[in-house]
């Protein structure tokens, strides 16, 4: 292979100058950083429908909205974070941006399509906002028939907004896997590639084979709520629990197309800051995989009280509990790579290791609900609201902002403040679990979800619940305005500030050149070819 | 190469490709994973159509009956025909004969347009029978109170594959308008191949439409 | 046995806590078991081999162990297995309900419970004889609900269109909530009622009253035992204030502006049609969410809660 | 890798030409079982309807390997990622149908009132095709339990064992 030497050395963000050169850029790196910035913006607007409704169950009488309100903003809440934040969240921001460089190649294989894939994100989402002023969308983002087949004109739209996103997100994960397979450097076998690559094989493969039963499901409902068709309307003979199964086909590979690509930043992370190899990586590598495969067989575990046949609910349960098996083997890996380690606990470590704990409490808590008897209680309760915040918000976006941290020196050239960053890392774990544990408490007790009147037995929870969310906003804002001054009076960046050994901290340069590389970069050893202290 | 003496330009691999090899492996691969997400679109309607089938064999037996099976013949004939000549079509670029090439794409053009003049008949024959899905039914002499939900998937399943039928002639005449601008060869037939694949994905989901909805009747 | 509230688990009051409490309890200390031995051994890691100089490497590279990745597989492997047995048979004992139980059906609408007992008695608490199955057959009549008894530990979504059964059986007498655990619109949180578990004597005379509601009353007060047991109350107040529908107060006799059914008097027949076609003609500033009750309120209900509205001035 | 210089796979002319005239003969033989009378033969034993529709869905399924075989070349890939790509298609689809069916079938094996439908409208006009519909609300097709008094047990879900 001769190697290609690029007359092009300046960095991507010098390379053109203007708006419109942004907007039509190809390159896999600009797109990244669009795509993460309107990630964090609809990150925050999510947050603050959150913080809204929180702040209104501080008491179980009315405060400052009225129900049609909150339901209104549960609905959004839902909406915005699952189909505008954590499904496309790290594959489209971070994994754009990493994956080319740390496989060795210059770009995506496609990188006409992965513009397509920002443009129809931004139209998806901005669909999804006209929708809030269409009218009052509040039937939460499950959508359940037959309650959203009201005609409801701003339901209609959000639809046509997810509809949208899944597209833009089935582009993003054809690019990977397309990626990975014909365009790795010389050198780089399949056990040579970081983790978090896997991870990214592993989401590419749901989004791929998933998503297009989401654009069916919304296309009948709309089918439905335009003409009646009666597949899924109840009063017309339809069965609302077929839209469940519709729903679920595509949502529960969804959970995971938000899960995985969290273990994928977490094996990058805590080798690089223990100095140790993976511990297992054949086995780490595999679980991705074995995830996104079991993934497919368990939807039915959300419809164990909906009236689905008792032959159905125990089959959905043998096989729920199979996924408890590749989690607990990913989480007993990271922390044997823990032993014998070399540690540092910077702030993508502290992320890390909050991950570890979240998500240990997260699986956890969702092993107890495929237990058939105890899930009739626990199902739609404050529990499940906690388990899946312990995994969504716990795991996924705890890595995401440990990955951005992670990677902030390579995207930008600047070194964030590390005492700064550190302090917003322990706020926000303290602000998540003050937030989320007492749900699970609550969840267990018997308090309903999507709730806005409740029992006055569990209000101190609901407060307990408020005040942890005041602490993990004030964490986030700290941890985003602390990237941002970075931005601008950071000091510059080394090219390898955490000694790690991946492709993209050991050849390309902080920021990377506009081809990633000087030349095509050989690869001799693993992505974690730590050495060990001379005795 | 063939008769690079007339005059089209070569085509030349694109920058971030190392070899021709690569490059045609990466859109194959991505043609294969795109063809896949469609599957898994019309599967999903197919599972759809089957549960509905298992809830009420005697209503979509009655919807099937009232569906003409000779159009759905004419129109596989049409599809499986234009499928022929569109794998003649990639050969001829194989071979790199301009003219055959274009020859086999007008043919497929004029056999999918076959197709959708067929269709549209079949659809206004549903529009004067009162057989539409939903509020819009006022069919007579039907009798079981699911039949309406047959026709509800008949008209998603076949509106949505003449969808793809549309945007298979689309790509006909993008690969039209490529045969006249860069010269194919042994070595560059990319454009005709991923059209064929989409065209051959169409046939594949009729080839299991057809018999699903006209002939279990 | 101690039937109060635990930490994790609200009061017990149903066979089903025989089943669902012990499960539960079993899998909280599996669970704090395996947290434990994580977090332990994640800062013990982490004291123990912190970087003291900047430069300072692993101590050694160990990169797998056969022995233990298969034993971290295999024994959660052969604990789920059991949890799921656990779990199975569990849930097929609060499915199937034993024989010789006592039926009655649940009607739930946008956002009130109505329970029919087979002596005809309709109320908007359900109220049960201690110790006897009972069996809930229940059916929607606009969207998704869920029956959610959280002291007896079960649950069930109501579907439209469609019957979904539910049995449990008390175990000791007392007034335990009912919730609506399926999103079903603005008053979601307000569809609540109780169980009221009493002994069996208590019960029959309560049945014998409750069967023939009308009888030895005047219409206006069967009217009024109406306006509380067919859920009116949930929509319509009888104070003047205004809720999700008119307030019955005044009502009767005066002038109402329908929009587009233009201006009515409030009369008998106007009265009678909104229960029948309720979307017909509506008041103006009100969203049209009134269940049909067509075919639920016999004639004489019709009458009784006609003369019930006259007499609210 | 295929021969050096040349990308891709030429699938010969006889493969295509043969695969076309294969696939318009299984379409006809699919079309004829579908005119076929079965109840002609008498036999009661077996359903005859659902052994036709079997039959005519796996000849369709032989039209459809054949399509993807050699039409789309899939017999001539070197590399088997596209293969596996489009077979795992079909295993999650299989696996969607099955635990779908698996639900909506065993419904009410513990409660057989929960597998009727009641008191839904269907536009479908079934007694009266001659008489034009009126209202939006069609006719009301209620379940057994008697219409007058719903509020009374469904004559269906008496107290079944």
């Amino acid at each position: 292979m001769i190697a290609h030497v690029h007359h092009e050395n300046i960095n991507y963000l010098k390379a053109s100058k203007g708006l419109k050169n942004w907007l039509v850029t190809v390159d896999h790196k600009r797109i990244g950083m669009m795509y993460l910035a309107s990630i964090l913006v609809f990150f925050v607007t999510g947050g603050t429908f959150a913080g809204l409704f929180r702040f209104e169950l501080w008491s179980p009488l009315k405060n400052f909205l009225t129900p049609d309100q909150y339901n209104q903003f549960f609905t959004l809440h839902g909406v915005i974070m699952v189909f505008l934040v954590v499904v496309p969240g790290i594959p489209a921001a971070l994994g754009n941006f990493i994956l080319p460089i740390q496989i060795g190649a210059k770009d995506l294989a496609f990188p006409k399509l992965n513009l397509t894939s920002l443009y129809l994100y931004w139209i998806g989402a901005a669909i999804a906002l006209y929708s809030i002023v269409a009218g009052h969308a509040d039937q939460g983002w499950t959508m359940y028939a037959p309650y959203s087949l009201s005609r409801n004109p701003s339901v209609l739209w959000m639809m046509v907004a997810a509809f949208i996103l899944g597209f833009s997100s089935i582009l993003t994960g054809l690019n990977f896997i397309v990626t990975m397979h014909n365009m790795r450097a010389p050198g780089m076998t399949w056990y040579r590639m970081p983790l978090f690559l896997w991870a990214m094989y592993a989401t590419g493969i749901m989004q791929i084979f998933a998503t297009p039963v989401l654009a069916i499901t919304l296309i009948l409902l709309l089918m439905e709520n335009f003409f009646g068709i009666g597949i899924f309307d109840p009063a017309l003979g339809g069965d609302p629990l077929l839209m469940q199964h519709f729903f679920w086909f595509y949502s529960h590979p969804a959970v995971y197309i938000i899960v995985v690509p969290g273990f994928g930043i977490t094996s990058e992370i805590i080798a690089c800051f223990a100095k140790k190899d993976i511990f297992g990586y054949k086995f780490v590598a595999y679980s991705s995989v074995a995830i996104a495969i079991i993934g497919f067989v368990v939807w039915g575990h959300h419809m164990f009280v909906a009236g689905q046949s008792e032959l159905a609910d125990s089959i959905f349960s043998f096989l729920t509990f199979f996924t408890a098996v590749p989690s607990a083997i990913k989480v007993f890996n990271w922390t044997a790579t823990l032993y014998k380690g070399s540690i540092d606990l910077k702030t993508p470590m502290l992320y890390a290791l909050q991950f570890l704990f979240n998500f240990t409490i997260g699986g956890l808590t969702g092993i107890i609900l495929a237990i058939l008897s105890v899930d009739i209680h626990l199902h739609d309760t404050y529990f499940i609201v906690s388990h899946f915040h312990y995994v969504a918000m716990g795991s996924t976006m705890i890595a995401f902002i440990g990955g951005i941290h992670y990677w902030w020196p390579k995207m930008t050239g600047k070194m964030y403040n590390e005492t700064v960053g550190r302090t917003a890392a322990i706020l926000v774990f303290i602000g998540f679990n003050v937030t989320f544990f007492v749900q699970l408490i609550m969840g267990s007790q018997g308090s309903p979800r999507r709730y806005y009147h409740y029992q006055d037995q569990f209000q101190i929870y609901h407060q307990i619940s408020t005040v942890g969310f005041v602490i993990l906003a004030a964490g986030l804002f700290m941890a985003l305005f602390n990237l941002i001054a970075s931005f601008f009076n950071g000091s510059v960046a080394p090219k390898n500030p955490w000694g790690a050994k991946t492709l993209e901290w050991e050849e390309a340069d902080s920021p990377p050149v506009l081809y990633n590389f000087k030349e095509t970069p050989v690869v001799t050893h693993g992505p974690y070819a730590f050495e060990t202290e001379k005795a | 190469m063939a008769n690079a003496t007339a005059g089209l330009p070569e085509h030349h691999v694109a920058h971030h490709f190392d070899t021709a090899n690569q490059e045609f492996d990466s859109i194959k691969t991505g043609m294969w994973l795109f063809l896949a997400s469609e599957i898994m679109m019309f599967g999903a309607l197919f599972v759809g159509a089957l549960i509905f089938l298992t809830l009420h064999p005697a209503a979509f037996r009655e919807g099937a009956n009232h569906l003409d099976w000779r159009l759905g013949a004419i129109n596989t004939f049409f599809l499986l025909t234009s499928g022929l000549t569109m794998g003649l079509a990639v050969i001829a670029a194989q071979a790199g004969q301009q003219a055959k090439v274009r020859m086999n794409l007008v043919m497929s053009l004029f056999l999918a347009s076959g197709f959708l003049v067929v269709k549209a008949y079949e659809y206004s024959l549903k529009i004067h029978h009162g057989t539409l899905p939903g509020r819009l039914w006022h069919g007579e002499g039907f009798h079981d109170p699911f039949v309406h939900v047959f026709y509800g998937f008949y008209f998603v399943m076949t509106g949505l594959h003449g969808l793809h039928v549309l945007i298979g002639m689309g790509l006909m005449i993008f690969a039209l308008t490529r045969a006249s601008k860069v010269q194919f060869s042994r070595s560059y037939f990319t454009p005709i191949e991923m059209v064929a694949l989409y065209w051959a994905l169409v046939d594949l989901v009729w080839v299991f439409l057809f018999p699903l909805l006209y002939l279990i009747g | 046995m101690d039937n109060s509230k635990t930490f994790w688990l609200p009061e017990k009051a149903s066979t089903f806590v025989d089943t669902v409490d012990p499960a539960f309890d079993l899998y909280l200390w599996i669970s704090i078991f395996f947290f434990g031995l994580i977090v332990i051994l994640i800062t013990v890691f982490t004291v123990k081999y912190l970087r003291r100089r900047p430069d300072q490497l692993a101590t050694a590279q160990i990169t797998h162990n056969l022995t233990l990745e298969l034993s971290w597989t295999i024994i959660p492997l052969i604990i789920v297995m059991g949890l799921f047995f656990l779990g199975m048979k569990g849930y097929l004992h609060m499915r199937v309900a034993p024989s010789g139980y006592m039926q009655v059906n649940v009607k739930a609408q946008k956002w009130s419970w109505g329970f029919e007992y087979p002596s005809g008695a309709i109320n908007d608490t359900l109220v049960v004889p201690v110790n006897t199955p009972v069996k809930l057959v229940m059916t929607s009549r606009d969207v998704l609900h869920s029956f959610y008894i959280a002291a007896f530990r079960t649950k069930a979504d109501v579907i439209p269109n469609r019957y979904h059964a539910l049995w449990f059986q008390a175990t000791r007498t007392g007034i335990f909530p009912v919730q609506c655990t399926q999103y079903c619109g603005t008053n979601h949180s307000y569809m609540l009622t109780a169980v009221k578990v009493v002994e069996q004597e208590a019960y029959n005379e309560w049945l014998a009253t409750a069967s023939d509601p009308g009888k030895g009353k005047t219409p206006a007060e069967f009217g009024a035992i109406l306006y509380q047991k067919r859920g009116c109350s949930a929509c319509h107040s009888v104070d003047g204030s205004k809720a999700v529908g008119p307030s019955w107060k005044g009502l009767f006799g005066r002038q109402e502006n329908c929009g587009a059914g233009g201006m009515i008097m409030v009369d008998e027949a106007y009265i009678r049609e909104s229960m029948m076609v309720p979307t017909a003609k509506v008041v103006m500033g009100y969203q049209p969410v009134m269940p049909i009750f067509k075919g639920v309120l016999s004639e004489r209900e019709i009458v009784a809660l006609i003369e019930y509205i006259k007499t609210l001035k | 890798m295929s021969n050096h210089e040349y990308p891709g796979h030429a699938i010969p002319k006889p493969v295509i030409i043969g695969s076309y005239f294969t696939l318009l003969f299984l379409a006809a033989v699919m079309i004829g079982l579908s005119r076929l009378d079965v109840a002609r033969f008498g036999i009661d034993w077996m359903d005859l309807h659902a052994l036709k529709t079997c039959i005519i869905m796996s000849v369709a399924l032989v039209m459809g390997i054949i399509v993807s075989m050699f039409l789309m070349g899939l017999r001539y890939e070197n590399k088997l990622l596209n293969m596996t790509i489009f077979f795992s298609n079909f295993v999650f689809l299989f696996i969607f149908v099955l635990f779908t069916w698996v639900d909506t079938s065993f419904r009410g094996e513990v409660d057989p009132s929960f597998k009727e439908k009641i008191n839904f409208t269907s536009p479908v006009k079934d007694e009266e095709p001659a008489a034009v519909q009126e209202g939006a609300a069609g006719a009301v097709i209620a379940a057994p339990a008697a219409e007058a008094k719903p509020a009374a047990a469904p004559a269906s879900a008496a107290p079944a064992k």
